[in-house]
């Protein structure tokens, strides 16, 4: 089974056959024994070394926790054409502004049809009793403003589309 | 102690471990505390109906309430804690430091009242000399508090605090002491019976704090000696003892750097921080708290306490260290605790458990217990590391980053050690490290990815899980 | 102690937990044990490829062998434990007789060899009156040992003891001692280094046994006095000391209800309830061996041996108490384990966990620690009460009797009380109790029948599991 | 809701409503606030005392955790014709003997067509080093025998029926 995988914005392909211990990373052989534990829970040997590694399911970006450290990557699937445009339109195309956690919107900072730079504030949202200011991903214009100050949202829902 | 005991929930707490494990259970109220935990009357209904003669408040909401203690007393019902009036003498930042002078203990230099204007501020801060701290008297947390470096700026600090104070605690009353350089927070726990017994249990090092909330304690201090320790324990007796103060509770001190303590404040009640002097003392606390309140006299002597080994103590809490430390409430999708040798959790979490956005977002307090701090670092980071909560992002890497510190670890630290660690750039790991990681991490997510694929049932129980069991063959004796 | 090791594991043990703990790991052979974890000489070639300086045997597999432990000396690789020489010298159990005979301990009535004959054994049995026991020299388990009260039934009972002990262990070597009436199990835990110094870490009661396995361990005795343990500890350093002995080991005794204690066989290895005297002196067992098998002299002298608190240990095993006790593998369907002040537990069971049928069944070791041993019986029932174990069938319900059975609670205990315990029949509970909880347990299926048939999404998660934080609201201090 | 539930051989009919405090038991009313503190456990309050109750499944009996007892009840649907037939066709027809946990057959004591009492050891499996004999449910011949020595068995696995 040949896989690509996203970590820290580079994309790797990976040769991986089940039950067998050697692996190929772009190509190159790799000697790794990854057996699972239980489900979500894999202990990999490689160069003698044992490693868990615990997986953290997510819709949009699942991660992985190893020695200490949370590790998120992407499944890039070459052959589905809609992951490929979804991700190389990245940069250019409309972007949502979404809640990162559940809460309740204290603040709408921008309106609708402003104009906002990249990382300026455009929702407040409160949790726990603290306020964390979501801002925009990039420059551009408030295309959509989907909650108002008193919505309760949780975690994913899209707030305001900048375009 | 095989005394049965009745416990309160507000409706959120239906399902709570406290409520399975008591002997009585009684609803309180609505989910808000001040329908439900912080209502005094509500509780001493309860109190009645259920024919309790004493009632342990625990270490939030009313456990520093004098007016609940003093309706308890005239309801005739024992609070578990100091007398109303002992709290009272205790509990502003001022009277408190009017009954340190009694009591003839160390404090910061500074005013002992509220001060009165703006020109008392400059005369006493000439006088005791820049840097000053205006801090509120009805203060914590950090409200109303301000460093102030030179003169010109005292005006609009002490505006300010006076300000923020009011908005706070509804008293605009601000005092000012001198600034103690690069203090540590040691904080001496004593226990009062009420017969006029008093002992203190040994220090804790609590120094290690964000914005004012202790993230890590540990017992003892690496820095307190015997002596110093029987300097600052008979000092926190002294005060104890002048203001008719009984049962548990914590005198908090500033230590500079030449092993000079100042008192800074006392806390009327059990501390979330307790567990580490129970582990080096082997004292339980909760059980002498209801000694005490049962009339008892303390049957332990000074002497008898021993301090043994080394307690560190993680306040684990859904928050983002790489998003300014926002709570990050959310379902726990997968979590693998620690344990074996030295290890305590304090907890109730679980996998599946929903943190809730409208709390404070504590998870746990995890333990580790070494025969000296060395080990208790060393049992602590493989507690960290053995410990994985998915779902939710949490405070775990912050403190691995601050257990595997040289300073930490020569436990060259102070109340402003923290913030000048994270203001530092995390070190990054060695470019070889990073890249081996980097594949393991590519290599596993591709084998998580072919399982996810696949018929569920080829991702079997593996038959390798039979492990300890087989170390452990022939051991039975 | 920051000292990298090395692990081994067979197949089955490919991806247990000490094998991601340890800093290198290597594949030692296939799951059964005598092509794996008793392969001395496999364990030799790994540590060579490993550069290890020395090899901790743990406590099981060959922990007790002789020859490995020779094979590691001549190899100049350090076998973290005693000399062959000493092994060999306290391995078999008439040896073992002699060494405590010049050592000048204590020991039962009777020979200190295998008996030669009918004769011989009927002679000795008349010296020394009956009841006596017929032991197995190389025994264990409880097998080849045969209790005879009447001189008719000795020659058919040394026959048999004679030929199990044959089958059993390859040696026919049978010996005969005095009958002990209703004796306690206590054991010294020594530690020497090799430099002449040893010390005893008091003792641990194992009185609670079935078929000759020990269940429940506490520390210290309930019956042991500081002179009475003076008197047995110096016995066991005596003991030691003669055989050359270093390292940790545990000299066992039983002791009768006149306070007499008698030698009964030396366990030349760490044992798994180790942790009861970890927990009651504060010391690391484990880093002490390994600073002893690196030259160094021990730290602590007799004096500093302070016992604090008391601990109790449960070996939770998965059985079936109400079928003979017969093992219950299987899969763990539910799990709920208990925490929180005084609670450790060693264990690696988890939800979904199957229990393999092919190895001993032991799941946890579950350790309750207090002030005193009543706090202690009361924690460890606390703690009891909290687990549950869903799928296989477990002991769990045999702790919780012993621990309120009022013999247990009173300390009168002895290596028969077990047995006596399970013929008897359980009381049953109070007849209106068991009323109330029919109908709550029918409550509860038809709760549960009707979760079942609603679908998923309404058994949500609930609110509720606020709890803890709720109460916690207000305590960040 | 109405169910019925067997608890030591005794049927109760149980009126459950979802989210009251209220139940029937054989027509009774009691009072009981039963609230899920996560998948198969409760949390029940019945007269100012909480209870935890763990439900352990299993296909043919599921049990309760209470107290420290382990408390096996059954479900009877009277509208399951299948059900009720079983139910009192159980003294008379033929009797399985089921393995009441994974092993080895090490030993099979009767053979097809033998005459068995109740309490008979039929067939003896071994796990864990030890032996269990597995006992006929009561009197009567061998009907079939599908196990012999050295086969593994799993929980459940019809060894043998007796007629």
């Amino acid at each position: 089974m040949k896989l690509y995988i996203e970590i820290d914005g580079k994309t790797r392909s990976v040769e991986y056959t089940p039950g067998a211990n050697a692996v190929k990373i772009d190509g190159v052989d790799m000697e790794a024994d990854a057996q699972q534990q239980r489900p979500g829970v894999l202990s990999v040997i490689m160069d003698g070394r044992a490693w868990r590694v615990v997986l953290e399911e997510h819709e949009d970006e699942p991660a992985l926790h190893l020695a200490g450290k949370r590790i998120a990557y992407r499944l890039d699937d070459p052959r589905s054409l809609k992951a490929r445009r979804a991700h190389a339109g990245g940069a250019d195309g409309p972007k949502a502004i979404k809640a990162s956690m559940p809460g309740r919107v204290v603040r709408v900072v921008a309106q609708p049809g402003d104009l906002v730079e990249a990382h300026q504030g455009v929702v407040v949202i409160e949790a726990m009793k603290m306020q964390n200011e979501l801002k925009s991903p990039k420059s551009g214009r408030v295309a959509e403003l989907r909650v108002s100050a008193g919505d309760t949202v949780v975690s994913g829902d899209v707030l305001a589309v900048i375009e | 102690m095989g005394i049965p005991f009745a416990t309160v929930y507000s409706d959120v707490d239906r399902t709570a471990p406290h409520v399975l494990e008591s002997d009585e259970t009684y609803r309180l109220g609505p989910a808000p505390a001040t329908e439900s935990y912080l209502r005094g009357d509500l509780l001493l209904d309860i109190a009645r109906r259920a024919q309790a003669d004493a009632i342990h408040p625990g270490y939030g909401f009313l456990s520093e309430n004098a007016d609940f203690a003093e309706a308890c007393e005239e309801a005739e019902i024992k609070f578990i804690g100091p007398p109303a009036a002992a709290m009272r003498a205790l509990g502003s930042k001022t009277r408190a430091r009017q009954a340190a002078d009694k009591a003839g203990m160390p404090r910061t230099p500074g005013s002992t009242k509220g001060l009165a204007s703006l020109e008392e501020a400059l005369d006493l801060a000439a006088e005791i000399g820049y840097p000053v701290m205006l801090k509120a008297a009805a203060g914590g947390g950090g409200k109303g508090m301000r460093m102030v470096t030179r003169q010109e700026d005292l005006k609009s600090a002490f505006e300010t605090a006076q300000s923020e104070a009011e908005r706070a605690f509804g008293s605009n009353e601000v005092y000012l002491e001198k600034l103690i350089d690069r203090p540590r927070h040691i904080e001496i726990q004593v226990l009062a019976d009420e017969h006029g017994h008093c002992i203190y249990l040994g220090e804790r090092e609590c120094s290690i704090q964000r914005r004012h909330q202790k993230v890590i304690e540990e017992a003892p201090s690496a820095v307190v000696n015997a002596e110093l320790r029987r300097q600052m324990g008979e000092a926190a007796v002294r005060l104890a003892k002048s203001a008719g103060y009984t049962n548990a509770g914590t005198v908090e001190f500033l230590l500079d750097d030449r092993d000079s303590f100042y008192f800074l404040e006392m806390n009327t009640r059990l501390q979330v921080e307790h567990p580490v002097t129970e582990l080096v003392t082997g004292l339980d606390l909760v059980h002498l708290q209801i000694r005490i309140a049962q009339g008892e006299p303390l049957a332990i002597a000074q002497d008898d306490v021993r301090l043994r080994g080394h307690t560190i103590e993680c306040r684990i809490y859904a928050e983002d260290p790489d998003n300014g430390f926002f709570p990050s409430p959310g379902k726990i999708t997968r979590l693998l605790q620690p344990g074996g040798p030295g290890i305590r959790e304090d907890s109730g979490i679980y996998e599946g458990w929903t943190v809730p956005m409208d709390y404070d977002p504590m998870l746990s307090k995890l333990i580790a217990y070494a025969p000296t701090r060395e080990e208790a670092v060393a049992r602590m980071l493989r507690a960290l590391d053995e410990y994985v909560i998915c779902g939710i992002r949490t405070n775990l890497a912050l403190f691995r980053r601050i257990l595997k510190d040289p300073d930490f670890q020569a436990a060259r630290i102070d109340t402003g050690y923290l913030d000048r660690l994270l203001s530092e750039t995390n070190q990054t790991m060695p470019s070889n490290q990073g890249e081996e990681q980097t594949a393991l991490a590519t290599i596993a997510a591709a084998v998580f990815e072919s399982h996810r694929n696949a018929a569920p049932s080829t991702v079997a129980q593996p038959a390798n899980s039979w492990k300890r069991n087989a170390r452990e063959e022939g051991l039975r004796r």
